[in-house]
């Protein structure tokens, strides 16, 4: 039942968001936010749970459209918990930096915001294909509207191709899913989409890989991964601050998400046969997107680059397939999920305060505004894989696990890290380093970072440390859900290594 | 007490939250007292905990304080070990640290990032301690990566000037490079041993690898590139010279002192894996001396009084490599003291130089100042005597260590030797070059000298001395970590050898005394001469890696970075887009409006149709 | 007595249906437009006879007789919507109906 | 002909009466409003009784009619949805400087002819059923004839579709005669096994009649390549009567459709199956790409009703590979979901018109998001519904549709579907983007009056159903399941 409210929640405070703006438009942000933290009390209220059932904590199966034997099946394991929670953190965070920056029809955005949110949280909880499907879809369209209606400059194209994208991926991804319940339905003679059904079919190679492309397709557009990436870039320079919070933090995390739970684990074979090129588009994806993150003039454009860079990793992690790679995956997807939303958000704050993204018109910012300097260093040090902080232990664990089962690829993805201080650190130098001079942009309202913008920064940048010096706390609440994974697949992944 | 071991990165740490957290809103004098006595409380802890070990006469001790991460049989845990070579690491760290913290309350006086510069100093000195007090790899590697950052801030300190920030991230990403391989390095080893544990892993290794066995050599291998960054060797060394950009005591602490050196501390703390990879050892060597060489040839065209050093500091690293190639683990680690002494006392004394000439750095513009600066005067005449190696100075025992080791190699041995003597010459004409055209001479109309600082800064190099002086007395208490490598006997060495170690620093004294004082011969005139210029060019430019590199890695890079600025991948779903709308417009044209027209294409739908159904 | 073959009937029924249309695309008076359409429709008609003698029973007839009112009431509506259309434009050319295109 | 073949026969005779009693209303007195209520009442009951017979009665009311199950669900919905687009154009012909009484008379009748396609296994019915309908679709489309002000071009739209529908229809008849030739039926049955002792005719003539058949349903479907009339016709009529073509119309036709595709097993023949791949590949490329960049809307919804019949045809071709019945559902769920959704669509549109001026260009609609949040979010939900996108019941109908296909494997239709779908979410979308923009400083047409509240019950009605049959469409599943074993 929890699980529902979580869902319902969301929904249901942005339907009042929305209805409240007409009472008073100071109101939206104010439930919006009510709504979020309603929602991070009641994860909490799961931690305790005891994940002895397969690592399932809490589960909720009902009937839904019995005819394709679909049921409304939502499930939490540590995956999905760890996954719940940077969704209702980072929301929060959206929240407060909409807080001043969304004026005008904040009922209509928070309505939004929440649905997106609700739409993920569907997305990480579902376990049944059909409504896992459903939800994916679901968090598209308010998506869509953030982008474009709170968007910048050229937000119609930016908003378009980022629905096109996702969506017609999405269509491939439906396709696939029908084949598989289809197959289950010829196998065993009724149909059903829910996972552990599904889980059972087994069809010939050939048929596997082709509906294990149609999912990987879909996640890596999503994720996304050289050559799906895009519409990344675009969505992301043109979305407003908070847009850019969810879909770094949150909305790439799904991608990831689909790849672990799903594609893998229902395809374990034809991933196996797959593994190589994945993890090729991978190391590619990590150096390519580290050099077009460097070319970039535009701030925001180059976050949206090394955000595709730093999900390389993730992809790496996950088709090593062993648990120190997992684990590796699901620490970058949650730090990066920290550091990119907050890079977002400081370029959001600068872009707020000087309208403009272009760093040629930046420079020597740190004697202005020494604390958002020191803010943005941190996170500039901590998105190059600085041992101690969240994101270093992702990426490590990543690729030390990534290195037993695919060597050239893990040492050609290594090699990002060099990039990646390439660009982290001109970015430094770019905007907060060197002489300043307000030539360029009128810097009347070039004010240095105020108090709730402190506190959102603080408590990321504690996130970080966090999971840098004492990882374990996350470690532990998702191993028992990789590891049941992990075992799904273990029996035919060892028999195929043997031959 | 030991059980406190601890407290020593925990007080820097402490006093960076505290400078960073009040984000420089304390008076400078609070903040003087945070920067410098956090490291001199942790050096009290470091003596008082050397002692106590020291008596415990155990070989080594590790205080387990919480596992880092546990993910299968990946378990790295934030352990703290403690032997020989950590305890000399720990005391170099802190007490020269202290000295140049305090040397820079001083220095730094009117500086208006005040506290930023002990915040970043004290982060270093926590870094530097986490990486030789780490009980395995990776948290050695965290504080690897850690004083890599703070070189970099450091370095970029003034960051008005681009230079500097070009310069730090130069600094920054090469050694990066380095630590990559090392990174690559550390999965190897954990892959194939199963441990970053160091004692476990490098007995895990004795036991699986035979001698010489690949395995072995591609992770000794990869371990010498990230100490070749580090510590600027070849070919890596390109980025110390301009790491120079930084403030003199960074130099001094950073550059010369503690972290350059983790390359020789990294490779002596593994060197059970280069034993089992003799190649590698001997590459290690070779690199060395290669380094020391082609360092002392750039130091002697220098004319940045810091260069200057900074070469010195190569090719003094260099001998530590040379000392790690053969093997002699104890000689290096002694050498790598002794030069955190002279060295950090030459760079601070440079300071006070350059403070006290505003800010000038070219040595042929200064001159004649040992009157003014008597103490900075004395500070590089001893500096550079130990440098330089002569007798009763600290370097002369360290270097003459390593000498003889090198000899005692078995193969290319004298080969070794015969480059290592050939560079304390040259060590010998640059080092006092350097003295003679900076304090002798006539001076050269520059404006009129500053004071030398208070007592902040005349006491560090006082007690600099003193240790660069007697030094060399010290007794590191190394043979129990080394016991697998001291199997070194020194054989019986004919006097002549000793008679050329000792001769030629004079020499080399003598021929830039020739030059340099009393002008017999004229510089100018062999600079006349094309060879010696276009030679004399060329070290200058530290044999032009920078260029080669500028022209192979970052134009390269530059280049595809501009010709694909807009993502060529994009253009691809942009062409999918123009064919649908041509294909829009022409569609569009067909609905003409005429009635014909229309019935026309249903008539010719119907045949087509039919002609298909029927031929079917 | 000997009877003709039904496919005859059907492929004259053919040629008289395939006239029609070509009627349609080719005229521009709308009035022989509409004349072409009344051939077609009774070419289908004819073709209906022959199918029914065929098979000897009366439902094609029948069908014959409801293709000619149906004829008629199509024409019906179409010559109402030619004086529309001549009033407004002042010509039966179906080519000034060409307004909405693309 | 007994009194138990007149129960069955109820809606259509309730509907009948209709006609007949706004006939004499009209002779008796003029009165807009009466005969308005007059045909809405009368086709709420015709709605009503199929609703409650629906579950009990299967039988053949003489050779010509079926009044099964699946023939009432459609008479329901075609009732129903006749209904709806009297209320929509009421309001709209409000203004109108003409007699308005008529237009009623002749959506009544067209009605009469809707049911008696839905209901028809016979040529004969199926003829005289789809004569009724277009003959007074035709009198509908030109309605506006008169009136000066009328920007649209009423009599345009009404020739070119009266010659091109004679066309198709005399197509029709020519493929009835040819198959009757063969089968010596006129009832629709099987063209394989005949029961014939006669010489029998070479297979090519009933494949001919056969495709003859079949272009001439094309057209009336506005299938491609016979659909180049759809968009000027859509854009000439009357919005409602447009409305009303491209519900009804369509609906009644595609059952017929499906009905005769079926009892004739004409998929047994390659060439049908690959002329039906190709129409449908076609249609749904055609009318995606044509849409694309369209300015008048009501042109985009006609070009994407093409693409939308070409979906369905998908499904037609996958019922007969399938083993399940599934694909008579989709067929049967989209054509629901397609009445309601597009019905949805005109029906904005029809409310910001009236008979002197239709707001028919997409730049209209800039701003709609702010100036009439209610009517923007039908209209968004209507566009995202045909788009296909969840919470909507375009996205089951979709969805429907991949499952037939999948099922029967017919991967290149579905990859075609897929690319078809991704062009339509564009402009679909793009319609969306224009309501969220920024209101423009004069507003193109003033927001509701007191007289289409009516027409915004009807859209709101739509709405919950299209919400409804999105999120929890399992009863009406579970109908369609039981209705569609009928045929």
């Amino acid at each position: 039942m929890i699980l529902v409210a979580l869902i319902g929640i969301l929904f249901l405070g942005g339907v009042l968001a929305w209805l409240s703006e007409r009472l008073d438009s100071k109101l939206p942000r104010v439930i919006a936010l009510a709504a979020l933290l309603l929602d991070l009390v009641l994860m909490l209220t799961l931690l305790g749970g005891d994940s002895a059932d397969g690592g399932w904590i809490v589960a909720l199966n009902v009937q839904w459209l019995p005819r394709f034997g679909i049921s409304f099946h939502l499930a939490v394991d540590g995956l999905s918990l760890l996954l719940l929670l940077l969704t209702a953190f980072l929301g929060i965070i959206a929240v407060g930096s909409a807080w001043s920056e969304i004026t005008e029809r904040s009922g209509f955005f928070y309505f939004n915001l929440l649905w997106t949110l609700a739409g993920v949280l569907g997305v990480f909880t579902a376990l049944d294909l059909f409504l896992f499907f459903f939800f994916w879809e679901v968090m598209l369209i308010p998506m869509y509207f953030i982008i474009a209606i709170w968007g910048y400059e050229n937000k119609n194209y930016a908003a378009m191709k980022f629905f096109l994208f996702t969506q017609v991926t999405g269509m491939l991804m439906l396709v696939s899913i029908l084949t598989l319940a289809y197959f289950h339905y010829v196998q065993f003679g009724f149909f059903s989409f829910d996972y552990f059904d599904l889980l059972k079919v087994n069809t010939s190679s050939t048929i596997e890989m082709w509906i294990m492309l149609g999912f990987f397709v879909a996640f890596t557009t999503k994720l996304p991964i050289v050559p799906f990436h895009s519409w990344l870039p675009d969505a992301h320079s043109q979305a407003p601050t908070a847009g850019s919070v969810i879909l770094a933090g949150v909305l790439l995390k799904t991608g990831a998400y689909g790849l672990i739970r799903f594609a893998v684990p229902l395809f374990p074979e034809a991933s196996l046969n797959f593994a190589p090129i994945a993890m090729a588009l991978a190391a590619l994806s990590i150096l390519y997107c580290a050099k077009m993150a460097f070319a970039q003039t535009d701030l925001k454009r180059l976050i949206a680059y090394t955000s595709v860079s730093h999900m390389g990793f993730v992809l790496l992690g996950i088709y090593a397939w062993n648990e120190i790679a997992l684990q590796g995956a699901v620490m970058t997807m949650l730090a990066h999920g920290l550091s990119a939303a907050a890079l977002f958000m400081l370029a959001g704050s600068l872009q707020h305060r000087i309208h403009s993204r272009d760093m040629r018109d930046m420079g020597g910012f740190w004697a202005k505004v020494p604390r958002m300097s020191a803010v943005a260093l941190f996170f500039s040090i901590a998105a190059l894989g600085m041992p101690g902080l969240g994101n270093f232990i992702g990426e490590f664990l990543a690729l030390l696990g990534a290195f037993r089962s695919n060597l050239p690829m893990t040492v050609i993805a290594t090699f990002g890290l060099i990039f990646a201080s390439v660009y982290s650190l001109w970015v430094i130098q770019k905007i907060f380093h060197g002489e300043y001079s307000n030539s360029k942009f009128d810097d009347s309202d070039l004010t240095d970072l105020n108090r709730r913008e402190l506190a959102y920064f603080g408590a990321m940048i504690l996130g970080l440390v966090w999971m840098g010096m004492y990882p374990q706390s996350f470690l532990d609440l998702s191993a028992a859900a990789l590891q049941e994974l992990l075992a799904g697949t273990q029996e035919l992944v060892s028999t195929v290594v043997q031959n | 007490m030991q059980d406190l071991i601890w407290l020593l990165p925990t007080f820097p740490l402490l006093g960076f939250l505290c400078l960073v957290l009040t984000g420089g809103s304390l008076p400078r004098k609070i903040v003087a007292v945070i920067g410098a006595g956090s490291v001199g409380l942790s050096f009290l802890s470091a003596v008082l905990i050397a002692a106590q070990f020291l008596a415990s006469g155990e070989d080594y001790f590790v205080k387990e304080v919480w596992v880092w991460m546990a993910v299968g049989e990946f378990t790295p845990g934030f352990n703290f070990y403690l032997d020989g070579l950590s305890l000399v690491m720990m005391l170099i760290i802190t007490g020269v640290g202290f000295l140049i913290h305090l040397y820079s309350t001083g220095f730094m006086a009117d500086d208006p990032a005040y506290s930023r510069f002990f915040a970043y100093m004290n982060l270093f000195v926590a870094a530097m301690l986490m990486l030789v007090l780490g009980d395995n790899l990776l948290l050695l590697y965290l504080g690897w990566e850690g004083v890599g950052l703070c070189s970099y801030l450091l370095i970029g300190f003034w960051y008005e000037n681009p230079d500097n920030g070009y310069a730090a991230r130069k600094a920054f990403v090469v050694t990066r490079v380095g630590d990559t391989a090392m990174a690559i390095g550390l999965f190897l080893l954990f892959t194939q041993l199963g441990t970053l544990n160091i004692q476990d892993m490098l007995g895990a290794a004795q036991q699986q690898w035979a001698i010489g066995s690949p395995l072995a050599i591609a992770a000794a291998l990869l371990l010498l590139g990230g100490a070749v960054g580090k510590s600027a060797q070849l070919p890596l060394q390109t980025w110390l010279p301009d790491a120079m950009a930084g403030p003199t005591p960074i130099s001094a602490l950073i550059h010369a002192a503690t972290m350059v050196t983790a390359g020789v501390y990294l490779v002596a703390r593994t060197h059970v894996l280069f034993e089992l990879a003799p190649t590698v050892q001997m590459l290690v060597a070779f690199v060395g001396l290669a380094t020391l060489l082609m360092a002392g040839f750039t130091a002697m065209t220098q004319r940045d009084i810091k260069r200057i050093l900074a070469y010195s500091t190569i090719s003094q690293i260099g001998y530590m490599f040379l000392a790690l190639g053969a093997g002699a683990w104890s000689a290096a680690v002694f050498h790598l003291m002794t030069h955190a002494f002279f060295k950090a006392l030459l760079f601070l004394a440079a300071g006070t130089v350059i403070l006290s000439l505003h800010h000038e750095h070219d040595i042929f513009k200064m001159g004649g100042i040992r009157k003014q600066l008597p103490i900075a005067f004395w500070s590089f005449i001893i500096g550079s005597a130990a440098l330089a190696a002569l007798p009763f100075t600290s370097g002369f025992y360290s270097k003459d260590e390593i000498l003889l080791a090198a000899l005692a190699v078995e193969g290319p041995g004298l080969l070794l030797w015969i480059g290592g003597v050939i560079g304390a010459f040259f060590t010998g004409i640059y080092s006092f070059r350097l003295v003679f055209v900076v304090f002798f001479g006539d001076s050269q109309g520059h404006q009129e000298v500053k004071e030398e600082a208070g007592w902040t800064m005349a006491a560090p190099l006082m007690l600099l001395m003193v240790l660069a002086l007697l030094g060399g007395w010290i007794q590191v208490p190394l043979d129990a970590v080394f016991s697998s490598g001291a199997g070194h006997e020194e054989a019986p060495v004919s006097l002549l050898v000793h008679a050329v170690m000792i001769a030629a620093p004079f020499l080399g004294i003598g021929v830039s005394y020739l030059f340099f004082m009393s002008k017999v011969f004229d510089v100018d005139k062999l600079m006349a001469n094309p060879l010696a210029s276009s030679l004399h060019r060329f070290w200058f430019s530290g044999w032009g890696m920078d260029a080669l590199y500028q022209r192979i890695f970052v134009n390269p890079f530059l280049y595809l970075a501009r010709i694909n600025r807009n993502d060529l991948i994009d253009s691809f779903y942009a062409l999918l887009v123009s064919i649908t709308r041509t294909a829009h417009l022409m569609l569009a044209r067909t609905q003409t409006g005429y009635l014909g027209w229309y019935a026309l294409s249903m008539a010719a739908g119907l045949v087509l149709i039919i002609s298909l159904g029927v031929m079917l | 007595m000997q009877s003709i073959p039904i496919e005859h009937g059907l492929i004259l029924a053919g040629v008289l249906f395939a006239l029609g249309l070509v009627g349609v695309l080719t005229r521009r008076n709308i009035v022989f437009v509409l004349m072409s359409l009344e051939v077609m429709l009774n070419a289908s008609g004819l073709a209906f006879v022959v199918a029914s003698a065929r098979w000897g029973h009366a439902d094609g007839q029948v069908m014959f007789l409801m293709i000619l009112t149906l004829a008629a009431a199509e024409v019906a509506v179409g010559l109402g919507l030619i004086i529309q259309m001549y009033r407004k434009f002042k010509t039966v050319d179906i080519d000034v109906l060409s307004e909405m295109k693309g | 002909m007994t009194l138990a073949d007149l129960l069955p026969l109820m809606p259509l005779l309730i509907v009948s009466a209709t006609a007949v009693l706004v006939m004499l209303q009209i002779g008796v007195r003029r009165s807009h409003t009466v005969t308005a209520t007059i045909a809405v009442t009368g086709l709420l009951l015709a709605t009503l009784a199929a609703a409650l017979m629906m579950s009990a009665t299967n039988q053949q009311v003489t050779p010509l009619l079926i009044i099964d199950q699946y023939s009432l669900f459609f008479t329901v919905v075609c009732c129903a949805a006749a209904m709806f687009i009297v209320i929509l154009s009421y309001p709209y012909l409000a203004r109108l400087d003409d007699d308005k009484d008529e237009y009623y008379l002749l959506l009544v009748i067209a009605t009469v002819g809707a049911i008696v396609m839905v209901s028809s296994n016979h040529f004969v019915s199926t003829i005289l059923g789809l004569e009724t309908l277009s003959m007074s679709l035709y009198g509908m489309l030109a309605y506006p004839l008169h009136s000066k002000e009328s920007a649209q071009h009423p009599l345009e739209a009404a020739v070119k579709y009266l010659v091109l529908s004679a066309v198709s229809s005399s197509f029709m008849l020519f493929g009835m005669a040819l198959i009757y030739a063969q089968t010596g039926t006129l009832a629709f049955s099987s063209l394989i096994d005949l029961n014939s002792n006669a010489v029998s005719l070479s297979d090519s003539y009933a494949i001919v009649g056969l495709l003859l058949l079949i272009s001439g349903m094309a057209f009336k479907l506005s299938l491609a390549p016979f659909h180049m009339w759809t968009p000027d016709v859509y854009e000439g009529a009357p919005l409602p009567a447009t409305a009303y073509l491209a519900t009804i119309g369509k609906t009644a036709m595609f059952v017929v459709l499906l009905r005769f595709v079926v009892m004739s097993e004409a998929l047994r023949y390659d060439a049908v199956v690959i002329v039906f791949s190709l129409i449908a590949a076609l249609s749904i490329l055609a009318g995606n790409v044509l849409a694309l960049l369209q300015n008048k809307l009501k042109r985009i919804l006609a070009y994407s009703s093409i693409a939308h019949m070409g979906y369905l045809i998908i499904a037609v071709i996958a019922s007969y590979f399938a083993a399940s019945t599934i694909s008579i559902e989709a067929v049967t769920f989209y054509l629901l979901a397609y009445m309601i959704m597009s019905l949805g669509a005109f029906g904005v549109v029809s409310v910001v018109s009236s008979s002197e001026k239709e707001f028919d260009l997409v730049s209209d609609y800039q701003g709609l998001f702010w100036r009439d949040p209610w009517l923007a979010l039908i209209f968004t939900g209507m566009l995202l519904s045909l788009a296909g996108i969840p919470l909507t019941v375009g996205f089951i109908g979709k969805f429907y549709l991949f499952f037939a296909g999948v099922e029967s494997a017919l991967w290149p239709l579905l990859l075609v579907l897929v690319v078809g779908s991704g062009i339509g979410l564009f402009y679909y979308v793009r319609i969306v983007y224009h309501m969220l923009l920024p209101v423009p400083t004069s507003p193109q047409f003033p927001s509701a009056t007191g007289e289409r509240l009516g027409s915004y019950g009807v859209l709101t009605i739509l709405f919950l159903l299209l919400l409804l049959l999105g999120v929890y469409p399992a009863p009406v599943m579970a109908l369609i399941e039981t209705v569609s074993a009928f045929i």
